[in-house]
């Protein structure tokens, strides 16, 4: 069953000589339960792409494109980013955990009564109840001493408390999609993969549906249903997991591959030529094709149109017949 | 006779009661006419600038107090506009004995202080001892040396004996209010100062404090017990402290406040107008008044002074080992500072022509004033250079200052800061020296330096500031050797001749023979100019027009308070809403 | 979000700033091309006297022309409050340094120095010092120095206090500079930016206080003139002599947000974090 | 965090301490000498000796520090003033009143202005509102206060004749009903009220609008938004506590600011407080109760630090929790 549609995503911020298109033409759909990996390097337009499912981008950025949530049928044109429709949405559909989980917290209140704020906004129920709720959430994120988190300012907690709490507080609103900025990100590997094990096993027990921005495609093979490569603020390619690491359509999302298999075989990792380009700056058809093996002119001068699969999958490359 | 220093004011007697077409600039309101019936009733608001330090006559010093302490306690008997006789007050009569030692007073019997106890005897002579107890320390206690003793004959006679026969014993044993010995007593005279009482006073006066409110009002009321039946006629007189000059004329205009005193001639300008064009209820008045303006030099050399001070020489050093001032130790100079300048200029334009012209020592409002008596130094610069050219000052190297062996005339004229009319003196005194190539440095010093500090170490060039004169002319703490080391002496004159006369002038048995003396004084000082007098000031006061029967003259304004009053078609919002 | 580009802003409050306190420098400096008349001389028959053409801003209770007063005057308020922001900067910056590099018990020592000084209410204790000693120019300047200096102590060491630990010190260290040296070469220059901000906002405060005490009459005595004491020469009547009042207040306030928002610009400008 | 206060309590002493004995060198060594009031030619140099007595000014100067200390501590007398003999304390604390009821309002004044202004700029930052409330503030915050209530009184007393430029009620106030009492005794208070309190307010609200803005632009904020926390939540709970923060340790610089204030104030609007109480000691050289006045300035300001810093270990736990603090 379908919860979110995105279709034809787009942010860009108008500046007095030029416009910087942060995000273009994304979409994608999302079932309840899966979990969606975007994959991309830093600074390609993942956390945009997340606050603009939310409504959270800053005023002045400009936004196009609908979201639909099938929950409720809402459609939401995202030319307004102030869609009153975001605030039915925010915390009681889709719910987020930032990446700087600590700054995400009000350095001035206890967890417990931010968790509680947020029940108080969602989830009707006595002081009591809510408090048991609170605790329960605490718990449930695997934290034992839940009591005693309850009680804590956010700056007495250690790193991984944190990341537990801040996905507590994300949960409290009972949402339907959770979206998981780099999650753990800064733990340590054993502490990020009991992480996202445990975000797992959420999922799987609430039918919670996921979207995991993440830079470790490793991290995203294992935890998650399905891909969306994203590269200078554009979909490479949205696939099954399992699609893409049999046989990946884009040369980026190959090359990605690549080198995460060489680093399980412990060769010398393979690297992609080239620069990471600025978000800033336009590059003239496909943004990729500076560092592309395979560039071909027409790669120079048009973005390649989407080749679609099932489920709206799709890849953007020139060469992916000719490859095929 | 008492000199004191900023503005700190005993009685004002005068001599000019009417100033009005002296110099024509407004016409009095002359006194209600006498036919009409006296209403009682009524609120007096007088604005003041300053809170009273305490309503104790010991130790009252500024103007606001003492006129507070005239409305609340009384004398044995007040002085009469003539300067001459006494209006009978606690004492109802008195007799000089046949050989002029003693003087025996005859008082009231139906006194009663505003507490309810009576007043007798026993009241004056504690309030003599209390004057002449050195614990105190009461600011006239040089009236009272002449008294031997004063002695209660019975309740209500009282005797006072003096060492000396002098023209002065009357007035002498007069002055001073009468303080209650019941109350007094009990406080031991070092707690005095600290007392309750200054602030809770008891007197026999015809108004009672009422309230006082901190830096706020002091609402005195009817003294019912008064002495003088059927009087004070007004109800109430309210003290609003209104520290700011600008704020006190406005609340004067707007008629919250009906009475100031003080006002500055260029706003007193503005009050006369309105009042002569029948715009303003609010009447001005003025009068001559007790205070004038001079510009003293320092005539010896301040080192020499202090190293004389150092060795503790004694006076006759003067005549050996002070050295006169490099610059105001000749007459001449001094006569030649004084005549470049525009003395009447500057009179006129500080004073709005609220003042009159002095030339010598002796105030204008004084029996034994004769301005004949003075040397005049007109203003004239050409003489003036002539005079310095003489001196060996010229202008020899044509940097349009003079000089003398080769040093510029150049001096600091020091004044009070914060004196609006001295900082405006000082200003043209030194744009108008400057036209004669003389260049002085105008310094604004605090009170408390000026005074306590740098004139009595002589340690200064020249100094305008103002004195407030006493009923008698007596310059002795000014100007006779005797008092050569005291702060007041601060010109460091010394003249043989001075001495001479000042002291036969005080012994003088009659007042002609004064009178020749003082002349001669007069005469003396002018021509020696250890001071440049500048201008004789005039009271500038304005009181709101419902107020009639305001006896105001050199004396003052509060010569009968008791005798004010308002006609009942005239009384207005604030002589209603105060409930009884 | 730190990806995300900020909407680029020009620093208005700078430039603002620069203009307000250029024109009034302007004023000041070429003020007695404006008018001829010296600023002392007096024309006695011509007291108080509204504008006019012989007097652009009028004449004063002794008939001297206001404008060259408010030119003279403005030239002592600036200096008074530029020497004395030189001196507060100076002792503040040499405090703030030594007792930071010092640590131990002469850093604890100072800052409870500063505590105290901090503590004391400002206009109260000059109004204290100034009124009770004799009021000259550079009593005041020394006066208003002394009881200013404590803000720039405390910004330099808390920011010597953080660059004192950061690698790049401890690499010269290591290369055996010595302290002095590595004082004033190295952590010096990095304080400087927080330290002239707060100096430029030292200046509105100061020339708010020393026109507060001319305006009691305890600062810039007659005959010479600060704003604040033309101001307090207007107090007579502040509209019926508005020329007297007026402009002085203006010329304050301009100057004062002129250099308050010069110090918020190169706050900007230099990307401060927080000075307060 | 009590033992933390009260280790702070306990290092105010020295401060205090430190602070009085300047104040008491400054004022003791300055030129000029208090009995001047009292010379008087008639008078002997015994009677002047007297006078000196009486003020205790023939002593040394530590022993007259010393004297004076021991009164205070063992004693809380702060002795009598030259002026007219009354006790200070007596003096001080009914010139404490007015100051009090002046600063107070001027504070609810500043605070209610400075917070809501600068909530309501911050919700529309660079908009032509916040631009044009922007500049009225900075124009206030750079005006002095003096020419302020100068140009009031002009304004509203002289000219328009609303409202009274002086006192703190009228002649008749105790003629009055209550209610006529109270609206005379605001009518009086609106002028200095407004003269010390706009600066202020504009102090308060360049901190509460940056503060605002930081918070708003946090990303606990956008977390906050994230989590589907209603806007009134956000913006009454989360950021204005934030924004609050600056504001209490601003405490401290408040204080001694409207102290200072409120010494120009209560000059230009003859009001009796202790600035006034204090600018005519210094005119009259009244040591006593300078003494006793700059005290009570300190004792006011070290306290309202130390509430301030209490008042920030509670809203900020950062700094409560942390060992020792301070």
């Amino acid at each position: 069953m379908i919860l979110l549609a995105v279709k034809n995503l787009a942010v860009q911020i108008p500046q007095q000589d030029k416009t910087i298109h942060l995000l273009k033409d994304i979409s994608f759909t999302l079932k309840r339960g899966e979990t969606l990996a975007i994959i991309g390097e830093s600074g390609c337009g993942k956390s945009t792409l997340c606050l603009s499912i939310l409504g959270l981008l800053p005023q002045h950025f400009q936004t196009a494109g609908n979201l639909t949530f099938y929950k409720n049928g809402v459609e939401i044109q995202l030319q307004d980013q102030t869609d009153p429709h975001f605030n039915n949405i925010r915390g009681s559909i889709v719910s987020m955990v930032f990446q700087d989980t600590l700054g995400s917290f009000n350095p001035l209140f206890r967890c417990g009564q931010q968790i509680i704020d947020v029940l108080k906004e969602h989830v009707s129920g006595s002081p009591i109840q809510n408090k048991q709720r609170a605790i329960q959430l605490i718990q449930q994120v695997g934290l034992n001493d839940a009591e005693d988190v309850f009680n804590k300012y956010p700056h007495q907690l250690s790193g991984g408390m944190s990341q537990r709490v801040a996905l507590a507080l994300a949960l409290a609103s009972n949402p339907d999609l959770l979206i998981a900025d780099e999650p753990a990100s800064s733990l340590d590997s054993m502490a990020k993969n009991q992480y996202l094990d445990m975000l797992r096993e959420l999922k799987d027990k609430t039918n919670l549906a996921l979207i995991l921005v993440l830079h470790d495609l490793n991290d995203a093979l294992r935890f998650s249903d399905s891909m969306f490569v994203m590269y200078n603020g554009r979909g490479f390619e949205y696939r099954k997991k399992s699609d893409i690491q049999k046989t990946p359509a884009h040369p980026y999302t190959r090359a990605l591959i690549d080198i995460q298999n060489s680093l399980n075989q412990t060769r010398l990792p393979q690297q992609i030529p080239g620069e990471v380009p600025s978000i800033t700056k336009l590059i003239p058809g496909c943004p990729f094709h500076p560092r592309c093996s395979k560039r071909s002119d027409i790669c120079r001068t048009t973005f390649p149109p989407p080749t679609f699969f099932l489920n709206n999958h799709f890849v953007c490359c020139h060469h992916y017949f000719k490859s095929n | 006779m008492i000199l004191q220093i900023c503005l700190l004011c005993l009685n004002i007697f005068s001599l000019f009661s009417c100033q009005k077409n002296h110099h024509g600039q407004f016409e009095h309101s002359d006194l209600y006419p006498k036919n009409q019936q006296i209403q009682d009733g009524g609120t007096l608001v007088i604005g003041i600038r300053a809170e009273p330090e305490s309503i104790n006559p010991l130790f009252a010093l500024s103007q606001s107090s003492r006129n507070i302490i005239r409305l609340v306690f009384s004398r044995l008997a007040d002085i009469n506009e003539d300067l001459k006789g006494f209006t009978p007050r606690l004492a109802k009569s008195w007799e000089i004995s046949t050989d002029n030692s003693q003087i025996t007073f005859h008082l009231r019997t139906n006194v009663h202080w505003q507490d309810g106890t009576p007043f007798t005897s026993k009241d004056v002579v504690f309030t003599y001892q209390m004057h002449i107890n050195p614990v105190v320390a009461w600011d006239g206690m040089a009236y009272k040396q002449n008294i031997s003793s004063v002695e209660a004959f019975n309740d209500s006679t009282v005797v006072f004996s003096f060492y000396e026969n002098h023209r002065s014993m009357l007035s002498d044993a007069v002055e001073g209010y009468i303080l209650p010995a019941h109350i007094l007593q009990n406080i031991s005279p070092q707690n005095l100062f600290t007392s309750d009482f200054n602030r809770h006073p008891i007197g026999t006066g015809p108004f009672q404090l009422n309230s006082w409110i901190d830096m706020q009002t002091i609402t005195l009321l009817k003294n019912k017990r008064f002495y003088e039946s059927g009087k004070p006629h007004l109800d109430q007189i309210i003290f609003r402290i209104i520290p700011d000059n600008f704020n006190l004329l406005n609340q004067l205009k707007a008629g919250e406040v009906d009475l100031v005193e003080s006002i500055y001639p260029k706003d007193f300008q503005a009050i006369i107008q309105n009042w002569n064009h029948g715009h303003s209820d609010i009447r001005p008045i003025s009068y001559l008044g007790r205070r004038y303006d001079f510009i003293g030099w320092n005539m010896i050399d301040p080192e020499s002074y202090r190293n004389s001070i150092d060795r503790g020489e004694s006076q006759d050093a003067i005549k050996y080992n002070i050295q006169p001032n490099r610059l105001f130790g000749s007459q001449k100079v001094r006569a030649a500072l004084t005549m470049a300048l525009d003395r009447e200029a500057i009179m006129n334009t500080v004073n709005f022509g609220m003042a009159v012209p002095m030339n010598g020592p002796v105030s204008p409002i004084l029996p034994s004033y004769n301005e004949a008596a003075n040397i005049v130094w007109e203003y004239n610069p050409q003489k003036a250079l002539k005079f310095l050219a003489e001196q060996g000052w010229t202008d020899s190297d044509g940097d349009n200052i003079l000089d003398k062996n080769g040093i510029p005339f150049k001096f600091e004229i020091l004044t009070e800061s914060g004196n609006l009319l001295w900082e405006q003196v000082a200003t043209i005194v030194q744009a108008q020296l400057a036209d004669i190539g003389i260049q002085v440095t105008p310094r604004f010093l605090e009170p408390a330096l000026l005074y306590g500090k740098l004139l009595p170490a002589k340690d200064f060039d020249a100094v305008i500031i103002g004195w407030s004169v006493g009923l008698t002319p007596d310059f002795s703490p000014l100007f006779h050797s005797s008092t050569f080391y005291t702060p007041f002496h601060f010109t460091g004159y010394y003249s043989r001749e001075y001495d001479r006369l000042d002291e036969l002038a005080k012994t003088a048995a009659n007042d002609d023979m004064a009178q020749k003396y003082y002349d001669k004084i007069a005469q003396l000082l002018s021509n020696d100019l250890p001071y440049t007098w500048l201008y004789y000031r005039m009271e500038c006061s304005a009181v709101h027009g419902r107020f009639k029967d305001i006896i105001y003259d050199r004396r003052g304004l509060y010569n009968n308070p008791e005798d004010w009053w308002i006609p009942l078609d005239e009384r207005q919002y604030i002589d209603k809403v105060f409930k009884k | 979000m730190k990806i995300l580009p900020q909407k680029t802003q020009t620093n208005q409050s700078m430039t603002s700033g620069c203009i307000t306190i250029g024109l009034v420098f302007i004023f000041l400096l070429l003020g007695p091309l404006l008018t001829p008349i010296n600023h002392t001389s007096q024309n006695l028959s011509a007291s108080l006297q509204p504008p006019s053409s012989s007097h652009w801003m009028g004449t004063d209770y002794y008939g001297r022309d206001v404008l060259a007063r408010l030119v003279f005057g403005g030239r002592i308020t600036w200096i008074i409050a530029i020497a004395s922001t030189f001196m507060a900067v100076n002792i503040g910056t040499i405090i703030g340094l030594f007792s930071a590099y010092q640590g131990g018990w002469i850093d604890l020592i100072v800052m409870r120095l500063v505590d105290v000084m901090l503590a004391f209410p400002k206009l109260f204790v000059v109004l204290l010092i100034v009124g009770l000693g004799a009021s000259s120019t550079s009593l005041l300047i020394w006066v208003l120095a002394l009881f200013s200096w404590m803000e720039i102590a405390r910004i330099v060491r808390s920011e010597v206090m953080s660059q004192k630990n950061r690698t790049y010190i401890k690499s010269v260290r290591a290369l055996g500079l010595r302290t002095p040296r590595i004082v004033f070469i190295h952590i010096l220059p990095n304080v400087l930016g927080p330290v002239i901000v707060s100096s430029v906002l030292l200046i509105s405060t100061i020339i708010l206080v020393e026109s507060s005490l001319s305006f009691l009459g305890l600062g810039v005595q007659a005959p010479s003139a600060s704003w604040g004491s033309i101001l307090n020469d207007g107090r007579i009547d502040p509209l019926g002599t508005w020329w007297l009042s007026v402009p002085a207040g203006l010329l304050i306030l301009t100057t004062v947000i002129g250099f308050n928002l010069i110090g918020n610009g190169l706050h900007k400008q230099l990307d401060l974090k927080k000075i307060v | 965090m009590l033992n933390g206060i009260i280790r702070r309590i306990l290092s105010a002493i020295p401060t205090l301490l430190v602070g009085i004995t300047l104040c008491f060198l400054i004022i003791h060594l300055a030129p000029g000498n208090p009995a001047t009031r009292f010379l008087n030619p008639s008078q002997t140099a015994a009677t002047q000796e007297i006078i000196r007595e009486r003020f205790g000014l023939n002593q040394s100067l530590p022993i007259q520090y010393f004297h004076w200390l021991k009164q205070v501590l063992f004693h809380f007398d702060f002795g009598y003033s030259f002026y007219n003999g009354k006790d200070c304390t007596e003096v001080l604390i009914s010139a404490l009143g007015p100051t009090i009821i002046l600063s107070f309002w001027a504070l609810v004044f500043a605070l209610s202005v400075g917070i809501s202004l600068g909530i309501f700029t911050a919700l529309r930052a660079d908009t032509h509102v916040d631009r044009v409330i922007n500049s009225t503030m900075m124009i206030f915050l750079s005006t002095p206060a003096f020419w302020l209530g100068l140009m009031f009184i002009g304004l509203f007393t002289i000219h328009l004749n609303w409202l009274p430029g002086s006192h703190l009620h009228s002649l008749y106030y105790d003629q009055l009903d209550s209610f006529g009492q109270l609206l005379d005794s605001v009518r009086h208070l609106i002028l200095p009220v407004f003269t010390l309190g706009l600066p202020l307010a504009a102090t308060v609200f360049k901190y509460i609008r940056a503060g605002m803005i930081d918070a708003l632009q946090s990303d606990y904020t956008l977390a906050a938004r994230a989590r589907g926390i209603r806007q009134s939540t956000i913006l009454w709970k989360y950021s204005l506590k934030n924004s609050l923060l600056p504001l209490v340790s601003l405490l401290g610089v408040i204080i001694p600011a409207l102290l200072s204030g409120a010494v120009i104030v209560e000059v230009v609007f003859a009001l009796p407080g202790v600035g006034r109480a204090m600018v005519t000691a210094v005119f009259g050289r009244d040591y006593p109760i300078l003494m006793a006045g700059a005290s009570l300035a300190f004792f006011i300001v070290i306290l309202f630090n130390i509430v301030a810093d209490i008042f920030y270990r509670i809203l900020d736990p950062r700094i409560r929790n942390s060992a020792g603090g301070l």
